[in-house]
């Protein structure tokens, strides 16, 4: 209000002198005039949901310290001009998220000086208003900054769809020796012979993490070997929705295998939601009902090392498997066998050997290989002294 | 505004997640392969959700609130929170029969169901009487909080400190210069070890005129251990996660892709 | 049976015996050894130093009770740290085991000790929000959305500390006191899609995969366990003589008090591992005359 | 009250750790109390702090904001249809929407969060050796780019898993490996300090809350 009645005064008192030709002397001398911001443009803001304006702007070069951008906005044609913000000098830039979608805004800047005080003794003096084009939000269907995710995303989908379909069309891809899973044959096989169970623990986290899936492709194996030879198995579970997907895995393990006869439905149990009541009582499972191997598989958190160590006092094989670093030297201090990270997600298609799995596993390595690439020739040319390769991977 | 809001993103979500579901189930049952293909097909759609909400910023996919991939992420809480009456339930059946039967150790069962009981109706009772599970107006415990604080968290926190007793006895088993790797393991970890604390202080501390010869020991066994943990370790630590990450994309891909389902209970041939 | 033999055979529970006295003696009779300060919490320091009077930080309570002993001196420090500089602090939790709990006594102790701050003006605590990712999501886009009350159920808009605040884009930092998951989140969500820098309180177990983003810039510093807090306390204190008085009288548990125990377990542990591989050279010279 | 509070704390503190010398009836009572109060707890939590705030109030307070919240109910419901015989299959379209859509959003993160980033650190300018001394040679930004490249590069290749190792690709697979063991073992020795901070913890409970007000000293 105070800035209508501080213009209209002003412009009164400028066709009033200029009308009766008044000598300037008479006037107090005008404040110092403030300059307008340059190259003003209010448009939507670019790769968003919608809901905000952009503003951009130079400082002028004459700019006096201590000034501000004050940024107004109107809905045409009515000119009622609100306040949006004030900005600081050197921002240059500011985001106006409370637009609506679809509504045509104006926008102005104008420069603000709280301290210089201007003819009428109104504090504030203010300079000249720079107006944008009309300007309406809307929501966008690219997001510049990630277009870089977005070519490594498809590029990643071009290598990995390319080698499962070339295995689905026969072309047998090999896959390396894994430590770890060459023992679950045997450790699965001792427990039988001792006539004591397997242990197999999915993890704490729901099959909405990737690792529990992992885990139970895994599990889906082991209740198959422990079907074939007929030893007991135990899978207690933290998650409840790990706890019903596990369930349906090892029955239909015991199905395939030909032996829904020895399928219980006590194998895959719930104990608790609470890691660490769960890990209490599944260590005193171990020591009372001494499994013959523990296979700890899938996302651990504090909890691995307690399984880990009370299984090895037992005297139980033990194979385990992680992708989350945290925990990994804790498996690999107390186990007989870990599957590093990735090994964790190899595990499925080496144990099944079915084509088009190891055709993704094929996939997988020729991205790596690609990476390694990109990396290498990166690296020589930043140290070259260009360095493009880290700016193009930079994520937003 | 009056009457339901019907936004495209909320219009989609009814179709994909609810009605074809609801007509897929009804079609199942007349229809016994629907029974393993539908939840495959829906589950593609779920799964592209947030990979398309990642890179198309339109609203109906990433609005906050309202689009697609933030509405679908409001839904799973809850179908999250449905799931724990499946456990609940489980370990009902399982202790009440060991009970019931008089088998080994049903007092411990008794126990079990008791501790369930009392905790469970304490924690009904405050979500639903409106006093809720924390405090009391006048700062009293409800007895849910009081239980969490008297029961739950102490024994929570004994059972995450037996960490310290075995991260001992694994060191001492493990860290034996057996081969290569094992020494290398051994070295990084002790010497880790010696210096993320004043060790050398502490075996100082009987000789005063060591004490600065240890404390210059103890500053240097710092320094290595950092640029231990800040180079070879953040090296490996990356190759980790990058290989992890890349072995996670691709097992994503065959999840949404519906190749590896046995997650479903769904096996190959299904 | 030899001595070698004996040694190998070690009944662990001997080791768990010397851990718990290692443990126990110096609670009950400290030492006050001293302690070293590393890079990346020194970075996490001075980046909170550069800050001005007035700044608005982020603090996240994203542990539980579990890990108390270790994240709570950390957040402590924190929050002193940012109440002397004259920072405003958002407070928040997002682990959702007793996370909240945790957060109103911790942000209770601190500011009984700074009587000058006002709930409101100078900090504010929104509560506990279930779903960490969703949540931080809705902090880019607008605060109110995720948080539209504080944890006494007053609406945030129209108080002073988010006056002219939207998003989390607007904050100098975001400190993370974390354990498991949601400490990620902060850096592969909110630094890497708002660009607000982090910084990280992990515990101990979870530091070193940090490093990975100290490295890449996704960090600005990082307070690695109980270490890291009593580095923190240790740079507060020198910086500060008020809080080096504090942090020498105070009852309260603090980092610094947890060292001397800390340098018990650290020396028994390696000499366990120095005999059992002492054991292990002389059975193999053994094996080899054999 | 607290006084109780105090001694049944105590009490079970003393149980849990007497795991330690040998599994006993005090540690399986304990274990077992736990298991139940504990799930007792979650139903608790999930009542309150998951299905009241993101469900029941929405619903309440502004149906029509928030109709579409009822599809995730009777997605939440389809997973009781587990227990309905015959029918047990429908269950799968609340499991396999929730999966995929996690692992959907774990896609995501994956590859903005962790493989790009990770990658673009590694990319780094072999520049700056220092050849004043060890330490100063070792922290010399060329050492340190060196070794973060080899570092991550070489448990890269360890992880091919489509191809044998050949005479090239097996000595950097073993470089990898022990560039593993370095790291394992460094985090072993770093994580000891945050595990000892909660026996503290534990016997700072035991020793000034329980034992020194109770039996006094």
């Amino acid at each position: 209000m105070r800035w209508v009645i501080r213009h209209c005064l002003l412009a009164i008192l400028v066709f009033a002198s200029a009308a009766s030709g008044a000598p300037s002397g008479t006037l107090t001398p005008p404040p110092p005039e403030l300059p307008a911001p340059d190259q003003f443009v209010a448009k939507d803001r670019p790769g968003d949901s919608g809901k905000a304006i952009l503003l951009t702007w130079k400082d002028p070069p004459s700019l006096p310290a201590g000034a501000t951008f004050e940024a107004r906005r109107a809905e045409p044609p009515a000119y009622e001009w609100t306040k949006v913000a004030d900005v600081k000098a050197g921002v240059q830039r500011y985001v106006d998220a409370t637009a609506k979608d679809g509504v045509v805004y104006r926008y102005e800047l104008r420069v603000h000086h709280a301290d210089l005080a201007d003819t009428l003794g109104l504090a504030g003096t203010i300079g000249p208003a720079v107006v944008s084009d009309p300007v309406a939000s809307h929501d966008n269907w690219i997001k510049p900054e990630r277009m870089n995710s977005l070519v490594a995303c498809v590029l990643f989908l071009v290598l990995l769809l390319g080698s499962i379909g070339m295995a689905g069309r026969g072309t047998q891809f090999f896959i390396r020796r894994i430590a770890g899973l060459n023992a679950v044959d045997e450790a699965i096989g001792r427990a039988t012979e001792l006539g004591r169970k397997v242990l197999y623990v999915p993890g704490i986290l729901s099959p909405g993490d990737i690792q529990t899936v992992a885990s139970l492709a895994i599990l889906g194996h082991v209740a198959r070997a422990t079907a074939r030879y007929g030893s007991d198995l135990d899978c207690p579970n933290r998650d409840p929705l790990t706890f019903t997907s596990a369930r349906e895995t090892v029955r239909s393990a015991y199905l395939a295998e030909g032996r829904p006869d020895l399928f219980r439905e006590e194998m895959v149990n719930y104990i608790t939601y609470d890691q660490f009541a769960y890990v209490a009582a599944v260590s005193g499972r171990m020591v009372r009902e001494r499994p013959a191997a523990n296979f700890l598989i899938g996302h651990f958190f504090a909890e691995a090392l307690i399984l880990a160590e009370t299984g090895q006092s037992t005297g139980a094989i033990q194979i385990a498997g992680t992708a989350d670093p945290a925990q990994l030297p804790f498996f690999v201090a107390a186990c007989d066998y870990t599957l590093i990270g990735e090994e964790l997600y190899a595990a499925g298609a080496y144990l099944s050997r079915e084509p088009v799995l190891l055709g993704s596993i094929r996939g997988t390595d020729l991205a790596k290989a690609a990476l390694l690439l990109l990396g290498l020739v990166g690296i020589v040319s930043a140290t070259l002294g260009h360095d493009w390769a880290a700016a193009l991977l930079k994520t937003q | 505004m009056t009457g339901l809001h019907f936004d495209i993103g909320r219009v989609l979500l009814l179709v994909c997640f609810g009605i074809v579901p609801l007509v897929g189930i009804i079609l199942g049952f007349f229809a016994p392969s629907l029974r393993r293909q539908l939840p495959l097909i829906v589950a593609f759609v779920a799964g592209i959700v947030p990979i398309l909400s990642l890179y198309i910023p339109k609203a109906f996919l990433s609005a906050p609130g309202q689009g697609m991939s933030p509405r679908l992420d409001q839904y799973l809480i809850i179908v999250a929170g449905f799931a724990l009456p499946l456990g609940v339930v489980n370990v009902i059946q399982l202790n009440t029969r060991k009970v019931g039967r008089g088998e080994k150790g049903w007092f411990f069962s008794l126990v079990l169901l008791i501790g369930l009981f009392v905790m469970g109706s304490f924690g009904v009772y405050g979500a639903f009487s409106g006093t809720g599970i924390g405090f009391l107006p006048n700062g009293a415990p409800t007895p849910f909080q009081w239980m969490t604080d008297w029961l739950f968290q102490p024994l929570q926190s004994t059972i995450f400190s037996l960490l310290a007793f075995f991260m001992a006895s694994a060191a001492f088993r493990a860290f034996r210069a057996r081969n290569v790797e094992a020494t290398i393991l051994l070295v990084a970890g002790v010497l880790v070890m010696a210096g993320r604390v004043p060790l050398f202080d502490l075996l100082a501390y009987p000789f005063p005129p060591l004490k600065p010869a240890a404390a210059s020991l103890t500053q240097t066994m710092g320094h290595l251990t950092e640029w231990i943990m800040d180079g070879p370790n953040s090296a490996a630590q990356a190759g980790i996660i990058i290989g992890s990450a890349l072995g996670a994309m691709a097992m994503a891909i065959r999840v949404i892709l519906g190749i590896e389902r046995s997650y479903l209970g769904l096996g190959k041939g299904d | 049976m030899s001595l070698i033999d004996r040694l190998f055979s070690v009944d662990r529970r001997w080791i768990f015996l010397f851990v718990m006295l290692a443990v126990a003696v110096p609670i009950l009779f400290p030492l006050g050894l001293p302690v070293t300060t590393t890079g990346s919490t020194r970075a996490a320091f001075e980046y909170i130093e550069s800050l001005h009077a007035g700044d608005i930080v982020w603090l996240s309570y994203d542990y539980g009770p579990s890990s108390a002993p270790e994240n709570d001196p950390m957040a402590e420090a924190f929050l002193r740290h940012c109440f002397v500089k004259d920072v405003r602090v958002v407070m928040c939790a997002l682990y959702p085991l007793g996370g909240l709990s945790l957060m109103n006594a911790s942000a209770a102790r601190v500011a009984r000790e700074f009587p000058e701050k006002k709930y409101g003006t100078d900090y504010v605590n929104l509560g506990y929000k279930d779903g960490p990712e969703a949540v931080m999501r809705r902090l880019g886009e607008n605060i109110a959305d995720a948080f539209p009350t504080d944890v006494n159920g007053t609406p945030i808009e129209g108080m002073p500390i988010f006056q002219g605040i939207r998003t989390i884009g607007q904050f100098k930092v975001v400190f993370t006191v974390a354990t498991g998951l949601i400490g990620e989140y902060w850096i592969t969500l909110v630094n890497a899609q708002f660009g607000t820098p982090v910084i990280i309180g992990p515990t101990a177990v979870s530091a070193p995969k940090y490093y990975a983003f100290l490295n890449s810039g996704q960090l600005k510093g990082m307070l690695g366990g109980m270490k890291g807090a009593a580095e923190y306390e240790q740079l507060l204190a020198r910086a500060y003589p008020a809080m080096s008085e504090f942090y020498h009288r105070t009852r309260l548990f603090t980092g610094t008090k947890g060292m001397d125990a800390q340098t018990g377990i650290h020396a028994v542990i390696v000499g366990f591992i120095f005999l059992g591989n002492v054991a292990f050279l002389l059975a193999r010279r053994r094996e080899g005359r054999a | 009250m607290e006084l109780f509070g105090t001694w049944i704390a105590a009490l079970l503190t003393l149980a849990v750790l007497s795991f330690l010398y040998k599994d006993n009836p005090f540690f399986r009572f304990a274990e077992s109390l736990f298991a139940g109060v504990s799930l007792g707890y979650y139903v608790g939590i999930t009542l309150d702090q998951t299905l009241k705030p993101n469900l029941f109030e929405p619903l309440r307070a502004n149906f029509n904001l928030n109709w579409d919240l009822a599809i995730a109910g009777l997605l939440g419901a389809f997973l009781y249809m587990r227990y309905v015989p015959r029918i047990g299959w429908v269950a799968r379209y609340g499991l396999a929407i929730y999966v995929a859509y996690y692992i959907g959003v774990e896609f995501t993160r994956k590859i903005n969060g962790e493989v790009l980033p990770q990658m673009a650190r590694t990319i780094l300018p072999v520049r700056g050796f220092d050849f004043g001394g060890v330490g100063a040679f070792f922290t010399s930004p060329a050492m340190l780019a060196l070794c973060a490249i080899v570092g991550t590069y070489s448990v890269l290749v360890y992880f091919f898993f489509s191809k044998e190792q050949n005479a090239v690709t097996r000595p950097i697979a073993r470089l990898g490996v022990w560039f593993l063991m370095i790291s394992f073992g460094a985090a072993f020795g770093f994580t000891v300090m945050g595990r000892v901070a909660l026996l503290i913890g534990r016997l700072n409970f035991l020793i000034y809350n329980w034992i020194s007000p109770t039996f006094g000293g």
